[in-house]
């Protein structure tokens, strides 16, 4: 008897909930028709497209909205801080290594364009949110930045999958974003008129580990590419795999999840292969951990040519975490210590007092830029209006850390005019990338020698074949 | 007396409701609160629907995140892989779809190289004007509601014989393998780089004469208040029925509720399908307000923040937990500021974390009823206090002396 | 590859058949008016093993489940399992490299040992209080945590790696004890409602805490404790000859198949050591006869002038205090993370429950299957875009099919 | 309440061979006994005897190994506890099962709105007030069942099987741990019932009550229903002596007090030892 009843409930609740989607089943998400205009794209981009006709009329807006609250903001403090965000993971499942490290970077920015009297005549606020390396909450975190606490431009930035997310937030604010670590090209394919990038293109690093591969003199027949499971990680192993085998080397990726520990099992396998070459694409600590363990059970560094992540070039963090990584290759971005122009030298000079590092990191360089950047992209605009600002960095030509930053591929320069794929939108077209290898125990990574490309070369590696 | 309870009853949630309305008129401008708001109604959904099934019924499950994320996910896989034509591609799996076709894409992964549609294929061969829909998003919340009732259903009939302790590793075991999977799959579900959602209104909205932006706050804040008011409607409606009053005497006591004449099994599941419905709906909501969702959401400390939101506002209490919810929301969220003492620098990030462990092990230990169902309590039983005062005056005086003392009226221990 | 899906439909096979027996099984036992607490397990078995071939019989004549019947089944499964996955990946390294699948074994059993020790804390807590600690991995965490700041300070730097173990029991001791002092006593004192329900939330509220402030007092950098200890280097028989055992300071080798870390080997040893001190302890001294005692029956042993409540602090603090042994220990093998504990714990959840709630032998058995299961998992999964990615999942597998099986675990008591 | 006095004719429970084991030990052989019309049994037996497990089996929380149970002509040893309290079979436990985070009156409405699937909450309201009254808790109300005095909720027990309204109803220990002046109302709780025309079997180690109240006794022992009639027969009855009422050694303690105090009424102060009894009924998994 109430059995009936409460079935009767069970289908009132699932109807109630009915009326609710049902009440607002309206026009479908997006609609295409084929034929009419060039097609757009397609599948999941189809939100973009539609989001990206709507960009059309937007920049209208972007400029106009911005600007009456960025123009209410001045009036209410006329001669006020301004504020500049700076998004980098501070806690895990973030790389904390590399955050703290740009954070640190990116306070020396700040305080040094305020020592020199500000921006503008105004002094500049650094407003520090923490990714936590989650895309879900870089979005959150650039909600706030932009929203809370009105900041007129974003630097940073170390997930990719952080910075896919929350571009479209600076996006839909109009806020410019100079991102310094994050590499995955769609960053910048999108072509958004806010974001900006100083740090390589995925498959641009993907092209220099390649190169370096195929032009080294020794036998290589087999390479293991152990990668964690994101959309920095797999592109770059789908990429190399693909570059190995137009070269001829066979190759075997292993995927991980980013919060692995334990690798003895599929270090086992790995050792199976018999790899001639191990290429490390894991972040943070699980890179740290592979490396480690791998060491102890006899295919580390010393004993299988291994190109470690990138992390490792925080010379403390690498050798308390991977104390036997001896002779581990490294990828570097920005010029070699011998290249290194006078900014580079200055800041790297503050960050060793600030932190007790012995050196710089090449992210923190990049950190350090990302905010001096846009301080040079705000004094060129004469004003803290985002579209100003937008403009200014398109035309912009900094002397900084990494060298001379450009961006060549700009809105007078589209993409489809200079005849280049559009990941080189808005992006710095040539930081430079080496290969250093650690040759000493203990050794700081600015010591490391250069081993590739040549032009920068100031060592001679060391390969270690396997027996 | 009776009126005064009505008016209460029914006046204060009303108020509050009406409140929640127009706050727009005064948060509106500021984009980040609204953000916070919408977040926070996301988390009270979440919170009051978790102290229905952990509160009221006594099944702690932790597997409630879950429960959201397979609605997300759902509507996810829903917005990203199935499209309808008028035309039949030839080159995609398809299926025909009153007078059209519905086309399930295929997985792509990661991968930034990019490939090939079996859609992009066809669109070069389709007879102009023929179309490509992308179907609407609200299906796709019906979807996630449906799948996460389902699974709620299979997990409310599996864990029938677990208890406590018991349970609340099940649920985890469930959470953990479904993150698993999800970050496993990457083809399917695109792994830790997350499935994009459209935007709720991906061309805008007009409301009242006013054009709203796809990424304007004002329209998901109302997507997610209506669907906040109606879980809440539909939760106060449950507590107050007959499933409120049997959900409650099986957490009590199982054995003597059968013997009363009541249906264990059916309400032990009724409760899973319906809280994990609501889990799943806030889910898909709050996917499409976001964008994008990743298997994170899973990781415990999602799980841990509702937790702790329902019990700091108060387990038992379904309002209790949502203001709890919302509260703490704006609390951490606010918090997550540095400041400076002196020569310390206090990064607020982490230390707001400690805290709240903090807070949430002294409430347990010393105000077990939360600390806003008291509040609430106070509230709503004071004529039922006014009440047994009356009747235990009325006791005394018939001279019937009860033989041991009771606890106080509308006592909280 | 068709001969992939060889596996794929034994599996399909084992599961179709072990489902039916666990459904039915109890079913036909109940109508028979037999035991039926062993019936769901004994039905999913036999199916799994023998199918409808064993099924049918089973229900015919339904005899009583003997431990027998269990392992006769569970080797025919895995059998059938072994059989078809041969079959299937031939080149599998876990089918054609016995070296490959002799190393996993030593890891998985060597990793499992010290996840026993964990585990044992766990299980040691709920044979005394009945509660299951959710802030377990955060003393895991923090038993780390102490050895590396230990190691890495210039006063404790050069003490060595058993001091460093000592400090991380003294901390770990130190914050179980207080803790269960300040909450959770009073559950003992009966004056909590639901106390299991308060257990999971307030050690859930410890957990976070703990975890939290640690990363506001050392950061959020991974960090890692050296080597206790270096092996001598030594190679047997001798140089020339293919050697039996040959050593590194970092690695040990055995017949040129097996190698086993230097960190691991020392970690494992020393949880086998703590192992034989805390059986000494709980059998041969007065205290540790007291913590038995209450663990089987709480008033008798509270008539015979055992303080119950002091024995709950000592449970406690003596599980937390495993945990963060077991982190002391494995703080030189991993890179160390507020967040480590996290995984650990839920690795110790699923050994207890495997082995049984409250059961010694059972959370050490349960942390070798455990270990060996992993290994397996992450060496043997065809996949190598999946083995790796799935390693969370292995053990919560085990997990949810014990507790829907027979959530007694393997030692623990019928009910 | 109205008097249903066309039931004292329809009511009938027919208890036919029943048997029970656990695993191989046997717990009940061959138990038969009928109850025609509103009849008031004693049900004892030593510890052990097998008097809960009969009472689990009638309830519908065991399974019995053999034999039938027939309500009213109807079978309801299939059936799950549930639809054995609909089919209107009641009990209360040996250690007392108030929901003890719901009020007085949430308690009673349990099972009334069990029973109904469709009637409002306010109908039985007014019931429930008329119960409260009748057990002079009226002003416990509001109260939450765990500020009731162990003996207040062993009365609050029995109002919910007032709510429940069965037809038959089996009372385990009911005056256990009571209070004297409670006990009052257990006895004219249990003339009440039994006048509105139920049978009630009454399990109880208090011989004095139930040679008091019963007007039937039913002996167990070690599984067997030794003796079936009246008790001042029974008493006599040399097999029951041996068994039970002669035996040398007492039985183990029980809620129901010291061996002593067979004979007398309970003088234990209530509530002395529920915490202790709760915390045993109340194990989890």
């Amino acid at each position: 008897m109430s059995s009936s009843k409460s079935m009767r409930w069970l289908i009132t609740v699932l109807v109630l909930m009915l009326a609710l989607v049902i009440s607002a089943c309206g026009a479908p998400a997006a609609q295409e028709t084929v034929g009419d205009a060039p097609a757009a794209e397609e599948a999941p981009a189809d939100a973009a497209a539609s989001s990206d006709a709507a960009a059309e009329e937007a920049p209208a807006e972007a400029t106009e909205a911005p600007a009456e609250e960025a123009s209410g903001d001045a009036a209410a403090a006329e001669g006020d801080v301004i504020k500049i965000g700076a998004l980098a993971p501070l806690s895990a499942p973030g790389t904390v290594v590399g955050g703290e490290a740009m954070v640190d970077a990116m306070r020396i920015a700040a305080d040094e364009i305020n020592a020199n009297g500000g921006l503008l005549g105004r002094p500049v606020e650094l407003v520090i949110e923490d990714s936590e390396g989650l895309p879900e909450r870089g979005t959150a975190a650039m909600e706030k930045l932009i929203n809370q606490d009105q900041v007129v431009a974003v630097g940073g930035g170390y997930h990719s999958s952080v910075g896919v997310a929350a571009k479209e937030v600076a996006h839909d604010n109009g806020i410019p974003v100079v991102f310094a670590e994050t590499w995955n090209d769609t960053i910048t394919s999108a072509m958004y008129p806010e974001i900006f990038r100083i740090a390589p293109l995925n498959s641009e690093v993907t092209a220099v580990d390649l190169n370096w591969l195929t032009s080294l003199p020794y036998e290589i027949g087999n390479v293991v590419i152990l990668t964690e499971n994101t959309d920095y990680g797999i592109p770059a192993a789908q990429e190399t795999a693909a570059g190995l085998e137009a070269a001829g080397i066979a190759s075997e990726t292993f995927q991980t999840d980013i919060g692995t520990q334990d690798f003895s099992a599929i270090i086992d396998r790995i050792r199976a292969q018999n790899p001639d070459f191990i290429l490390v694409l894991n972040t943070g600590e699980a890179g740290f951990n592979f490396q480690q363990q791998a060491a102890e059970q006899g295919i580390g560094p010393q004993d299988v040519p291994m190109l470690c992540n990138q992390d490792g070039l925080e010379s403390n963090a690498y050798w308390t975490n991977v104390p036997d990584g001896n002779l581990c290759f490294l990828r570097r971005v920005g010029l070699p210590v011998e290249l290194y122009n006078d900014v580079a030298k200055s800041f790297v000079e503050r960050y060793v007092e600030l932190t007790g590092k012995t050196t710089a990191e090449s992210y923190a360089l990049e950190a350090y830029d990302s905010i001096m950047i846009i301080a040079q992209a705000i004094e060129e605009a004469g004003s803290t209006d985002p579209a100003a600002i937008i403009d200014a960095l398109e035309n912009i030509s900094y002397e900084g850390a990494l060298g001379t930053i450009t961006f060549p591929v700009n809105s007078k320069n589209t993409p489809e005019q200079a005849g280049m794929d559009p990941k080189w939108w808005h992006q710095f077209p040539d930081p430079a990338i080496t290969i250093v290898q650690y040759q000493e125990e203990g050794q700081d990574s600015l010591d490391a020698p250069v081993v590739f490309p040549e032009i920068y070369q100031t060592g001679d590696l060391v390969w270690v074949t396997a027996e | 007396m009776m009126k005064r309870s009505t008016l209460l009853r029914i006046g204060l949630p009303a108020a509050l409701a009406f409140l929640l309305l127009i706050a727009p008129l005064w948060i509106g401008g500021s984009p980040y609160i609204m953000h916070l708001a919408i977040t926070a109604f996301y988390y009270a959904i979440l919170a009051a629907s978790w102290s229905l099934l952990a509160g009221y019924a006594g099944q702690f499950s932790f597997a409630h995140m879950s429960f959201m994320a397979i609605g997300a996910y759902a509507a996810a896989l829903y917005g990203t892989y199935i499209r309808i034509t008028t035309v039949a591609t030839e080159t995609c799996r398809e299926i025909p779809f009153f007078g059209r076709w519905l086309v399930i894409l295929d997985p792509i992964g990661i991968s930034q190289s990019s490939q090939t549609n079996c859609l992009d294929l066809a669109r070069q061969t389709m007879p102009a004007g023929s179309m490509i829909i992308q179907p609407s998003i609200w299906w796709g919340l019906l979807f996630g509601v449906v799948a996460g009732g389902l699974f709620g259903l299979l997990i409310g009939a599996l864990v029938l014989r677990l208890r406590s302790t018991y349970l609340a590793l099940f649920t985890i075991g469930f959470s953990e393998i479904l993150r698993a999977v999800i970050s496993a799959e990457i083809d399917i579900t695109q792994g830790q780089s997350g499935l994009e959602m459209a935007p709720l209104f991906p061309n805008g909205i007009t409301l009242f004469g006013h054009s709203y932006s796809a990424s304007d706050k004002i329209p998901p804040y109302y997507v997610m208040l209506a669907l906040f008011l109606v879980i809440m409607l539909i939760l106060s409606w449950v507590v107050s029925s007959r499933i409120g009053l049997f959900i409650r005497a099986i957490r009590e006591d199982q054995e003597a509720s059968a013997a009363l004449g009541v249906h264990v099994v059916r309400y032990k599941v009724l409760v899973f399908t319906i809280t994990a419905m609501m889990a799943a709906a806030a889910g898909v909501i709050q996917g499409h307000y976001i964008g994008i969702i990743t298997p994170n959401i899973l990781i415990i400390l999602q799980m841990s923040l509702v937790i702790a939101m329902a019990v700091i506002g108060g387990l038992e209490n379904i309002y209790a937990a949502a203001i709890g919810a919302v509260i703490l929301l704006f609390g951490l969220e606010l918090l997550r500021n540095s400041f400076t003492i002196g020569p310390v620098t206090i990064d607020m990030t982490t230390w707001r974390l400690v805290a709240f462990g903090l807070v949430l092990m002294i409430t347990l230990r010393f105000f077990r009823n939360g600390l806003i169902s008291p509040l609430i309590d106070r509230v709503m039983r004071r004529n039922v206090a006014r009440e047994t005062v009356a009747l235990r005056n009325a006791a005394t005086a018939a001279a019937t002396p009860t033989a041991t003392t009771a606890g106080e009226g509308g006592s909280d221990e | 590859m068709a001969n992939q899906q060889i596996f794929l439909l034994a599996l399909l096979w084992v599961v179709f058949w072990g489902a039916i027996g666990s459904l039915f099984t109890p079913r036909i036992y109940s109508r028979k008016d037999l035991d039926i607490s062993r019936a769901t397990l004994g039905g999913a078995l036999v199916g799994a093993a023998l199918g409808p071939i064993g099924l049918i019989p089973l229900w015919i004549y339904t005899p009583r489940f003997t431990n027998r019947i269990y392992a006769a089944a569970s080797i025919i499964v895995l059998g059938i399992l072994i059989l078809a996955f041969a079959r299937a990946y031939p080149d599998n390294l876990c089918v054609s490299d016995g070296g490959f699948v002799a190393s996993q074994v030593t890891n998985g059993i060597v990793i499992g040992l010290i996840y026993s020790l964990m585990a044992l804390g766990l299980t040691l807590i709920y044979s005394i209080l009945g509660i299951v600690s959710f802030a377990h991995g955060e003393f895991y965490m923090v038993g780390g945590m102490v050895v590396y700041f230990m190691s890495a300070s210039t006063l404790f730097g050069r003490a060595g790696a058993w001091v460093w173990l000592l400090g991380a029991a003294v901390v770990t001791f130190v914050i179980g004890a207080i803790f269960e002092i300040l909450f959770l006593r009073p559950m003992g004192e009966g004056k909590i409602e639901r106390p299991k329900e308060y257990a999971i939330l307030v050690t859930f509220g410890l957990s976070f805490f703990l975890q939290y402030l640690v990363q506001g007092l050392a950061g959020a950098n991974p960090v890692k404790a050296p080597r206790f200890f270096d092996f001598p280097v030594i190679e047997l028989p001798n140089a020339e000859d293919p050697y039996l055992i040959k050593t590194t300071a970092g690695n040990l080798r055995l017949f040129d198949a097996v190698s086993i870390p230097n960190t691991r080997f020392v970690s494992a040893m020393i949880s086998v050591l703590l192992l034989f001190a805390l059986l000494f302890f709980l059998y041969r001294t007065w205290t540790g006869r007291g913590l038995r005692a209450v663990s089987e029956d709480r008033q008798a042993a509270s008539v015979a002038g055992i303080n119950p409540y002091r024995m709950n602090t000592l449970a406690f603090a003596l599980g937390g205090m495993l945990a963060g042994l077991s982190g002391a220990t494995l703080v030189q093998v991993f890179t160390w993370l507020p967040q480590v504990g996290i995984p650990a714990a839920a690795r110790s959840f699923v050994i207890i429950v495997l082995g049984g709630m409250g059961s010694l032998p059972g959370a050490f058995v349960g942390g070798i299957i455990v270990g060996l299961v992993e290994a397996l998992g992450a060496g043997c999964v065809p996949d190598p875009a999946r083995a790796a990615a799935y390693i969370p999942a292995y053990g919560m597998i085990i997990l949810t099919l014990t507790l829907l099986l027979k959530p007694t675990g393997l030692f623990g008591r019928e009910l | 309440m109205s008097k249903q006095g066309d039931m004292q004719q329809e009511l009938a429970l027919d208890v036919n061979h029943l048997f029970k084991n656990f695993g191989g030990l046997q717990v009940l052989s061959d138990v038969n006994f009928k109850i025609r019309g509103p009849e008031l049994i004693g049900l004892i037996g030593p510890n052990g005897a097998g008097k809960t497990t009969l009472t689990n089996i009638l309830d519908g929380a065991l399974k019995p190994s053999g034999g039938t149970v027939y309500l009213n002509g109807k079978r309801i040893d299939t059936l799950p506890p549930y639809l054995v309290a609909r089919a209107g079979l009641g009990r209360t436990f040996q250690v007392t099962r108030a929901f003890r985070r719901m009020t007085v009156m949430e308690n009673l409405l349990v099972p009334a709105m069990a029973l109904h699937a469709t009637a409002s909450r306010r109908e039985f309201e007014e019931k429930a007030r008329e119960v409260l009254d009748f057990l002079t808790m009226s002003h416990l109300t509001n109260e939450y069942g765990r500020a009731l005095s162990g003996g207040q909720q062993k009365l609050l027990e029995l109002g919910r099987l007032l709510m429940l309204d069965p037809r038959i109803v089996i009372l385990d220990e009911p005056f256990a741990g009571v209070h004297p002046r409670l006990m009052e109302i257990i006895y004219e709780w249990i003339y009440r019932v039994n006048d509105e025309g139920k049978a009630i079997i009454l399990i109880s180690h208090d011989m004095e009550t139930i040679f008091t109240l019963s007007k039937r006794l039913l002996v167990l022992n070690y599984g067997d229903l030794i003796a079936d009639g009246d008790p001042d027969v029974v008493k006599d009855d040399p097999l029951v002596k041996a068994a039970y009422l002669g035996e040398d050694e007492p039985a183990p303690a029980s809620p129901a007090g010291p061996e002593s105090a067979k004979f007398a009424l309970p003088t234990r102060q209530p509530g002395q030892d529920d915490s202790a009894d709760d915390e045993e009924g109340r194990v989890n998994a």
